[in-house]
């Protein structure tokens, strides 16, 4: 039997649908950021199954740029996660509801 | 081993970037290597850099005007009428801002030149988005201007309210934008390419026996950009996010932040996918009448004033996708009208909001505002033509704007949606009503003079939300030169 | 042997990611995370995306979950929470429904759409053997994509900036933060009525409160 | 574009007065806003000087209007958005003319008669804004331009209520603003899609000129009713017709004197001059379609607001419940489509600006005096202050109708008309007569007549400036009520030219006229419906 | 002398303007005087005007003088003018006459009241529009007098208005007019549709050349005849008509008995050519009404106690008399009518009024008694009222009554019996009233019915009743000699003595009546009802001065109350009627103003729903989000090719 695009899309499908369900279900900001990360990773994968089918450079440069937005995105998310629990360690994301209504 | 060929690059279409990136980066290093800076020269010199912008985009608007617009660096970059618009309404915003947030800073103790070097740098990735002829690049942009901005809502450091806000508007921001890059996923699969101008030749010249990828990717971007400029239901951070950042950053935020979205929403539907209008639009129209609805209807509970003025920001956001989904160059220009004059309404109301908030930006309560027509009289008659300028009030500018999306759906032909428009804004007339009612009726006159309870009045802010007063009233009386503007700010895809 | 290679690293992929999901203690969870993404980098070398394979490993695995390790342990935050309550009334419902569908409907666009995708071929550039892959990725990215290249300079700037920003200590007294944080009941304010009675809102707090904000 | 604008041999002078009329009172608040601190004193000079001045201008278009001449005299025109084919496009004819007298003749008035007890100056400024907004409402012969001042009449009438008034002023004034803004909404978008229906017809240039739009009656008949029907919801809400009245009486409770005099006199006109100029000549079809409906509201509005004031206990909702049966018959003369009609209802327009402004003056003087309204705790006033009650007494008996004054000639030709299109409307409209002599008499009975206790007794009577602000009004009672011929002979070539207009444009509509000789058929309802006549 | 017919209502009118500026100035008595005056002048000019009529031929006996145009819009145009004919003329002649006389009067009667300048001014107004109501030349101008009639009234009635009663009476009159008002504009409405014209000249002529269609005469003559009931007081409308009785006596002389309540059957015999257009039974209608009417009233009169409510109700009856004529047709015997019982009855109020002046203002008969030796001048007018009113030959109320008899008994023997039985009770309750106040013993000293504390028998017993001033005898003599001699102008004894029918011929058109009777039943007719008249008189006598008979038997409360109709009505006013009014106005409260708050409290709501969504928490607004995504999937993959 041959692999075709599709199995990895799929892959990709589920992946990002967990992701998607992990940033819903948990309530841990990191875990909740590592979630986002996967759905990330989901792109990739399809991205690049993408360039493959087509034959393409684009969706592996493609890549190379969520790589880099992704690594930002952690440093800047990371910062803010830390500064808040510099005054409220251990906070779920739904103890910081202040802002409401 | 061969030579690169670098692409061709325009550099005088660069400039505004140039200007903003490296003004913001020379910031950072003089800031890091200088120690006891003078305080004014961060905000003087984000002034000067915005200024210069503007100075800048009149040769360029003349070239285009000329020539046409134009595209290099690979075809990544196009520069046409809306992008060099966008830009100086991106500019006036970045000047509004410095100018409110110098005094915010020292009110609030908060040392520190990041917010004015984030501040520029996220108005460079704004740039970008508006000029952007590629997806990739286009995100990145946003990423750019997003990632800063997580930062400077963040950046109230003794605020828990503040950290809390960045992290709502971080988890969303994210979580948004790995359904936009999703959709671009799919487009780039379904269209083979990311850039634009292809994607648009591709659309135009071939028909799609199967275009669910295509249509699917249409969906996922929609929800990314949907998230940008707060459209429901991607709008919930926007509350939160407002009612807890620094009130100058707020304005940022609601001026630049949108007119950024705004200007990659026309740049992918309108322009890219015209071709898909049918498709797009009825989606866009249902999420334009709920934006309307939902944000005026939810306003009228609100009692706190950030949090009404971002409520109203999503009405205006709905108001201004009315103009989007016409997908007409009336929509369009309107959508750009009406985002200049969104932007002085916004950077006005919430530089008054910065001085009324006072000390520990926590004063945001509607009997904060009490007898303010009799205390500051000069700054309650700003906020009363602002205000009213939201309501879209006849000779105000936000009137000329509501009538031109207005026509531009009624042009086209969705009465219904027009009309849903007009009552959701008779609905959220009630909102502003209730802070004028503040303002002047409800002044039981008894803390004497009423100086003693009042912050100061620092002359940043005030500054501008008297011009942005002027400006919104100068528009209402006389809107030719802006909509004539507008008008040749309707954007179009050239090829490099 | 593709297939076999496919499978398992799918397997390896997925598993890992729902560990993600129900690890109850983030240092888990985070070592989940590297599962997956070696699975991913498995995947992409099997779709001849070597040089995405290795940055894969090196940026994520390496970088990136590392830094998700340290704020962990910096922070104390290591220890297990609690998956058993759910403190909003039918997110999970909710949550697990969202994500069918989700599912769902990307699966109907992955595989009933006729298979894979629809766009031209080659239109950057032609995809070479695992081989060169790398030299033709980097003449694409400083030619044609050397634009988005300069702007992931700016990107990781801000990043950078962004997180020293946060990291500042400040002198001075902080504000206290508000009640409602700690006893997070949704307080309702009052009904909507006309103005003629204001009812005071949560932010319009006496200048006491206030007053603690105050640099000395 | 350019419209028919007939300039008359009195009007063709280089000045342009029209926007004289906007200009001067919009210059005016400026003024008074920025006038010098020391000297408050001033304010009341210049506000009222200013209002003069344009009533003055207003009285001389009066004299200088040309009565032979159809069409619009005056005219001026200004382009203002030219992407939109929006442009300030000015011009009077024998409708409109008598509303800016009116206004005219109000704003000074009503300024003369009562000081602001706070804050003068923004009164003042916004009481000419006002003035400015109110004249541009009925200059303006563009659409747009039209709801841009119909509008913005909104915001200065908010502050004079919230910041001036009595009692709830705030909660009326929002409800007053909402109410009104709500009710117009969709009048926007009726008028962007006529001017975009309009032009893709007539496949001309976006424009928004009345009179060309109007004239050309472009539009499918179904789309016309739709579009009528969005402008006929905003008059309605500012006429008010009954069911959309509750706005009113709130809004004139708690209104200070002189708001309620302006929003009598002349803000509720906004709705009926509404019907008139836009509804009737843009819609002739439509207006002829959903005429029943309108008649049954007026009928409706004339007893109910009648009998619904019988019942007041406060003067001042009495009055403003008066103004909704009254508001009644000029709604039924309105849509009865014929000359008598339609000069009944633009005189009784009049007629009530000068009755009912007036009527709130002096209700206002007794608050002064009193510093209530209840009517309970008001009687016996005639002892102690004859004459107020003798100038109230003509000013009541105008407002009944009595022949002789103002108020008869307006209700007469209204019924008359209405009975000459739908008969059995007109007859239970009369019927209004007998309600309106009941609740006035039986008010004024309860407050000037009867044994007087404690201050009723010794509260002083009319002093001579306040008469003197009273004295033009009572004349102006008196004298149309006598001669009101140079008031009709004027509004008689416009009229005409509408109602010829509507015959042209409505198959089968004849003008429901009296015939020598014709027979009442016992079972006859209406016997206009395409007219078999 | 035509064209100074202006001046007929122009000097009434100029009085009113002097006295309204000038009135407490001029003060007590010029304002009278000045008042009494203009009133003379214009019963002069009329009079000149008569004499220039009378010479003219007797086609040429109708003119018009236009002042100016009043209401010109569309087509219609109508004048200020002067309709002069005989019957305008005739009108004018008795108004202005008894007018002065009753002014004049009112100079001693109304003798030191504060508002003595305001009272004439308002006397003069009603002369004015009682005027321009017959000498108006169309329907409208006429309803200017008509409706100014009216306000005039009310201001009279509730000339003291201190006292609720009076101001209520006023209010009462005014509105119950109103409802016939509403018959009147009616009716101009038809008649505007049908002729395209209000001017009498053009209707009447079309009308009596018979061009218009008698459903549209029947509808206009149905509803004149509404306003016509409303002014003249007859039934239903009558009830205003004995609370009026508050105004000053001089009023309710004037207006309440000689001239305003006579309008109706002015206004009936104007447009006799549309009576004669209407259906047959429109006639019969209005003398139904009238006779009906007259019996009511002469029954309610029987029991009545206040002097003034007795001829209240007396003239209500004389009023149901005219109509009787006129549905009769006999046009003629209802001005003649008119005109008698304006000599007699203002004669009878002016004596009632001198006498309760001799009073001191107390109206219940049961306290006079043997009045006519303190005061002989009134008594002596006042019994030749009574002769009059009784309809005793050859007293002037005799011959009308007489002939409007005769006419009945020509329609129906029914109509003659009932005026018949109306004629004995007028004769019995004028006698009664008569004997009451000005024979028997003088009882004002002795405690009345109702036991009352000594000190106020004691304080009337030192009382004196007096003559009243010459200003208030002379008027009455005046009056009285008409009340003899009125009979003269119409005698039925051969045409040449029926000058007022000779005289009124022209205006109306040909359609009197005439009588279809032979000398021979007229006389017997006559002679009937001349025994009628005695019996009455005897049987009043022998009850209230012989006493044989107790008074018990004849003024039952019911009567007193007249047939209690008045408090019928009133009690639904104030039960029924009120409380739908005052629903009316809690539906708005509630339901019309309780609609606009509900759309608020809805929108209201809608919002405490949505704000749920933002709770604040990061993962549901996440979850807005993914599900958005889902609806968008799920829309843009309908639209799919799939």
């Amino acid at each position: 039997m041959v692999v075709t695009t599709g199995w990895y899309l799929a892959l990709g499908a589920v992946l990002f649908s967990m992701g998607a369900v992990g940033l819903l279900v948990r309530r841990n900001p990191l875990v909740m950021f590592m979630c986002i990360e996967l759905m990330l990773n989901a792109v990739n994968l399809t991205f690049v199954s993408l360039g493959a089918e087509l034959g393409d450079l684009g969706g592996q440069l493609s890549v190379f740029f969520v790589l880099v937005v992704a690594a930002a995105e952690v440093v800047v998310g990371l910062a803010v996660i830390v500064a808040i629990m510099r005054r409220r360690s251990g906070a779920t994301v739904d103890d910081l509801s202040v802002l409401r209504g | 081993m061969a030579e690169l060929a670098t692409p061709y690059v325009a550099w005088w279409a660069l400039v505004p970037l140039l200007v903003f990136s490296a003004g913001g980066l020379l910031l950072l290093t003089v800031a890091s290597l200088v120690r006891r800076l003078p305080d004014v020269l961060a905000p003087a010199w984000t002034v000067l850099a915005g200024a210069v912008v503007l100075v800048a985009l009149v040769p360029m608007w003349r070239q285009v005007d000329r020539y046409g617009a134009e595209s290099f660096l690979g075809g990544a970059v196009g520069v046409d009428g809306s992008s060099i618009f966008v830009t100086g309404v991106l500019a006036v915003a970045v000047i509004a801002t410095a100018l409110t947030a110098r005094d915010y800073l020292a009110r609030e103790a908060l040392p520190g030149v990041e917010l004015y070097v984030l501040l520029l740098l996220s108005a460079s990735g704004g740039v970008v988005m508006a000029s952007a002829n590629d997806l990739i690049v286009l995100f990145l942009g946003l990423e750019i201007l997003s990632i800063a901005v997580y930062v400077l809502a963040a950046l109230h450091l003794r605020r828990i309210e503040s950290q809390e806000a960045a992290m709502k508007y971080f988890l969303l921001g994210a979580f948004a934008s790995a359904f936009l890059l999703y959709g671009i996923a799919l487009v780039y699969g379904a269209t083979g390419s990311t850039n634009l101008v292809r994607i648009s030749t591709f659309l135009t010249t071939n028909v799609l026996i199967d275009d669910a990828m295509l249509l699917a990717g249409l969906g996922l971007l929609l929800v990314g950009l949907g998230f940008k400029v707060a459209a429901v239901p991607f709008h919930a951070w926007t509350p939160d996010v407002y009612q807890g950042s620094p009130t100058p950053v707020v304005a940022w935020m609601a001026a630049g932040v949108k007119a950024a979205g705004f200007a990659a929403l026309v740049r992918v539907f309108v322009l890219t996918f015209g071709t898909h209008v049918t498709d797009w639009r009825p989606a866009m129209q249902v999420m334009a009448g709920l934006t309307v609805l939902g944000g005026a209807i939810v306003a009228v509970v609100q009692t706190d004033v950030k949090r009404m003025l971002a409520y109203s920001s999503i009405v205006h956001a709905g108001f201004i996708l009315v103009g989007v989904q016409a997908a007409t160059d009336r929509g369009t220009s309107s959508v750009f009208a009406y985002l200049a004059v969104y932007t002085l309404l916004a950077v006005g109301s919430f530089a008054v909001i910065t001085v009324i908030g006072g000390e520990g930006d926590a004063n945001h309560g509607l009997d904060a505002y009490r007898g303010m027509g009799r205390r500051r009289p000069l700054l309650a008659g700003a906020f009363t033509v602002l205000l009213l300028g939201q309501a879209g009030i006849p000779f105000t500018g936000g009137f000329v704007v509501k009538l031109g999306v207005l026509a531009s759906a009624v042009d086209n032909g969705s009465y219904l949606l027009a009309a849903v428009a007009m009552l959701a804004a008779a609905v959220a007339a009630f909102v502003y009503l209730r802070i004028l009612v503040a303002l002047y009726l409800e002044d039981d006159g008894s803390d004497g003079d009423g100086r003693a309870a009042l912050p100061a009045a620092p002359a940043g802010p005030v500054f501008v939300s008297l011009v942005a007063a002027a400006g919104v009233l100068a528009v209402g009386l006389v809107p030719g030169p802006l909509l004539s503007l507008a008008r040749d700010a309707v954007p179009v895809l050239v090829g490099g | 042997m593709e297939p076999a290679v496919f499978i398992v690293s799918a397997v390896v992929v997925l598993s890992g990611a729902l560990g993600v999901l129900l690890a109850r203690n983030p240092v888990h969870a985070a070592l989940f995370l590297v599962q997956t993404l070696f699975g991913v980098a498995v995947l992409f070398v099997l779709l001849n995306a070597t040089f995405l394979a290795a940055v894969q490993v090196v940026v994520y695995a390496g970088a990136i979950v590392i830094l998700f390790l340290f704020v962990i342990m910096l922070m104390g935050v290591d220890r297990a929470d609690d998956l058993g309550i759910e403190p909003i009334a039918g997110q999970r419902p909710l949550a697990v429904v969202t994500g069918a569908s989700l599912l769902g409907l990307t699966l109907v666009v992955m595989l009933v759409a006729v298979d894979g995708s629809t766009g031209v071929r080659a239109a950057n550039a032609a995809l070479g053997d695992a081989a060169d892959n790398t030299r033709r990725l980097g003449e694409a990215l400083f030619t044609d994509m050397v634009y988005a290249v300069e702007l992931t300079a700016i990107l990781l700037t801000v990043a950078v900036v962004g997180a020293v920003a946060l990291a500042r200590r400040l002198k001075g007294p902080l504000q206290p933060i508000p009640v409602e944080a700690v006893a997070a009941v949704p307080a309702d304010e009052g009904a909507p009525d006309l103005p003629a009675s204001q009812d005071p809102s949560p932010e319009g707090r006496s200048p006491d409160d206030t007053a603690s904000g105050d640099p000395a | 574009m350019t419209v028919p604008v007939t300039l008359a041999a009195a009007g063709a002078v280089s000045f342009p007065v029209l926007p004289a009329l906007i200009l001067v009172p919009l210059l005016g608040a400026l003024l008074v806003i920025v006038m010098p601190r020391r000297r408050p004193e001033l304010l009341k000079l210049v506000a009222v000087s200013v209002s003069v001045v344009t009533g003055a201008m207003s009285v001389w278009l009066f004299t200088a209007f040309d009565t032979g001449v159809t069409g619009f005299q005056f005219g001026t025109e200004q382009v203002w958005i030219r992407d939109l084919g929006i442009s300030w496009l000015l011009g009077i004819d024998g409708i409109s003319l008598f509303l800016v007298v009116l206004t005219g003749l109000l704003f000074p008035i009503s300024l003369l008669a009562v000081d602001p007890d706070h804050h003068s100056r923004s009164y003042y400024a916004w009481m000419l804004v006002l003035e400015a907004a109110v004249m541009g409402v009925f200059c303006s012969l563009d659409l747009l331009v039209f709801f841009l001042c119909f509008e913005a009449v909104l915001v200065p009438m908010y502050f004079l209520i919230g910041r001036w008034g009595h009692g709830d002023s705030a909660r009326a004034a929002t409800k007053f603003f909402l109410y009104t803004m709500a009710g117009s909404a969709l009048m926007l978008v009726g008028i962007l899609a006529l001017a975009f229906m309009h032009a893709d017809a007539a496949g001309e240039a976006l424009t928004f000129d009345l009179v060309a739009i109007a004239e050309a009656q472009s539009l499918s008949t179904g789309a016309a009713r739709w579009i009528f029907l969005a402008f006929a919801l905003a008059f309605a809400v500012k006429v008010p017709i009954f069911p959309l009245h509750t706005w009113l009486p709130d809004a004139h409770t708690e209104a200070p004197t002189a708001g309620s005099v302006i929003l009598a006199g002349v803000l509720l006109k906004l709705g009926t001059y509404g019907f008139l100029r836009f509804g009737l000549y843009l819609f002739p079809e439509a207006s002829h379609f959903f005429a029943p409906v309108f008649l049954t509201l007026g009928v409706v509005g004339i007893v109910y607001g009648a009998v619904v004031a019988t019942m007041q206990r406060d003067l001042k909702r009495l009055v403003a419940y008066s103004s909704v049966a009254h508001l009644g018959f000029i709604i039924l003369g309105t849509f009865s489509l014929n000359t008598e009609g339609l000069e009944g209802s633009l005189l009784q327009m009049v007629n009530h600006g000068v009755s009912t402004g007036a009527l709130f003056l002096l209700v206002g003087m007794i608050y002064e005096r009193r510093h209530t309204l209840q009517i309970d705790e008001l009687g016996g006033l005639q002892k102690s202050a004859p004459v107020m009650a003798a100038v109230f007494t003509l000013v009541m008996l105008s407002s009944i109708g009595l022949p002789g004054l103002n108020g008869f000639v307006g209700e007469f030709l209204i019924l008359l008309g209405a009975f000459n299109a739908h008969r059995w409307w007109a007859v239970v409209a009369a019927s209004g007569v007998i309600l309106a002599a009941l609740y006035l008499l039986w008010a004024y009975q309860r407050v000037f007549h009867g044994p007087a206790h404690g201050d009723n007794a010794e509260m002083p009577d009319l002093r001579i400036r306040e008469g003197l602000v009273l004295a033009p009004l009572l004349a102006l009672i008196v004298f149309m009520g006598v001669y009101p011929k140079p008031v009709i002979e004027r509004m008689e070539p416009a009229v005409d030219a509408l109602v010829e207009h509507i015959e042209r444009n409505v198959d089968g509509f004849i003008e429901p006229v009296s015939r020598m000789g014709a027979d009442i058929d016992p079972d006859g309802g209406d016997h206009d419906s395409h007219g078999e006549g | 002398m035509l064209d100074l017919i202006w001046l007929v209502p122009g000097l009434p009118l100029a009085g009113f303007l002097v006295l309204t500026v000038a009135g407490r100035r001029i003060g007590e008595p010029g304002a009278g005087w000045l008042a009494t005056g203009a009133l003379t002048g214009s019963f002069l000019v009329t009079v000149g005007v008569h004499l220039d009529l009378v010479g003219r031929a007797v086609d040429d006996r109708r003119s018009v003088t236009t002042l100016f145009e009043w209401v010109p819009a569309g087509d219609l145009s109508v004048d200020v003018g002067f309709l002069v004919d005989p019957l305008a003329l005739t009108m004018c002649l008795f108004i202005t006459g008894v007018g002065a006389l009753i002014h004049m009067y009112a100079i001693g009667y109304m003798h030191g009241d504060v508002d003595f300048g305001r009272f004439f001014a308002y006397m003069n107004l009603f002369a004015f529009a009682m005027l321009m109501l017959v000498l108006g030349d169309s329907l409208l101008l006429t309803f200017l007098g008509w409706e100014g009639v009216g306000a005039c009234s009310y201001l009279l009635i509730s000339f003291w208005f201190t006292d609720e009663a009076n101001a209520s009476a006023g209010k009462k009159a005014f509105i119950t007019n109103r409802i016939g008002d509403w018959g009147f504009m009616v009716a101009m409405f038809a008649t505007f549709f049908a002729f395209g014209s209000l001017d009498y000249v053009d209707v009447l002529d079309a009308a009596a050349a018979g061009t218009v269609a008698q459903t549209t005469a029947t509808l206009i003559a149905v509803m004149l005849f509404v306003g016509a009931v409303g002014k003249s007081a007859q039934f239903p409308l009558h009830l205003w008509l004995p609370d009026a009785m508050a105004g000053p006596t001089p009023v309710s002389a004037l207006i309440h008995a000689a001239t305003m309540v006579t309008s109706g059957v002015y206004l009936l015999t104007r447009v006799n050519p549309l009576i004669a257009d209407a259906a047959g039974w429109v006639p019969d209608m209005i003398a139904w009404v009238g006779v009906g009417t007259a019996l009511f009233a002469a029954t309610a009169a029987l029991a009545q106690t206040d002097i003034k409510k007795v001829l209240a109700y007396s003239t209500i009856s004389q009023l149901g008399y005219m109509f009787l004529a006129v549905g009769t047709g006999a046009y003629v015997a209802a001005v003649f009518h008119m005109i008698t019982h304006a000599f007699f009855k203002a004669l009878l109020f002016l004596g009632a009024g001198s006498v309760i002046h001799g009073m001191d203002g107390d109206q219940d008969l049961r306290h006079y008694g043997g009045l006519r030796r303190f005061m002989p001048v009134t008594a002596t007018t006042f019994i030749i009222g009574w002769l009059a009113i009784a309809g005793v030959p050859p007293f002037a109320g005799f011959w009308s009554k007489d002939e409007i008899l005769a006419f009945a008994w020509d329609r129906s023997p029914a109509l003659w019996l009932v005026g018949l039985v109306t004629a004995v009770l007028t004769a019995f309750y004028m006698t009664r009233q008569v004997a009451l106040t000005f024979f028997g013993r003088y009882r004002y000293p002795e405690p009345q019915t109702g036991g009352e504390d000594p000190a106020t028998v004691a304080a009337r017993a030192d009382h004196r009743p007096h003559e009243s001033p010459l200003t208030m005898t002379l008027p009455l003599v005046v009056l009285a000699v008409l009340a003899i001699g009125g009979g003269l102008m119409q005698l039925p004894f051969s045409s040449s003595t029926k000058r007022l029918e000779a005289w009124l011929e022209p205006s109306l058109f040909g359609n009197e009546v005439h009588l279809g009777l032979g000398a021979g039943t007229q006389w017997v007719l006559a002679a009937v009802a001349v025994v009628g008249g005695a019996v009455g008189i005897a049987l009043a006598l022998v009850v209230y001065l012989q006493r044989r008979i107790s008074d018990r038997a004849i003024e039952r409360p019911l009567l007193a109350d007249a047939w209690r109709f008045d408090r019928y009505v009133s009690g639904f006013m104030g039960g029924p009627g009120r409380r739908g009014f005052e629903a009316t106005t809690r539906f708005d409260e509630r339901v019309v103003d309780g609609a606009v708050w509900g759309v608020a409290g809805i929108v209201s709501r809608t919002a405490g729903v949505l704000r749920l969504f933002h709770n604040g928490m990061v993962r549901t607004y996440a979850a807005g989000i993914g599900v958005g995504a889902v609806a968008l999937l799920i829309w843009f993959l309908t639209r799919s090719t799939l």
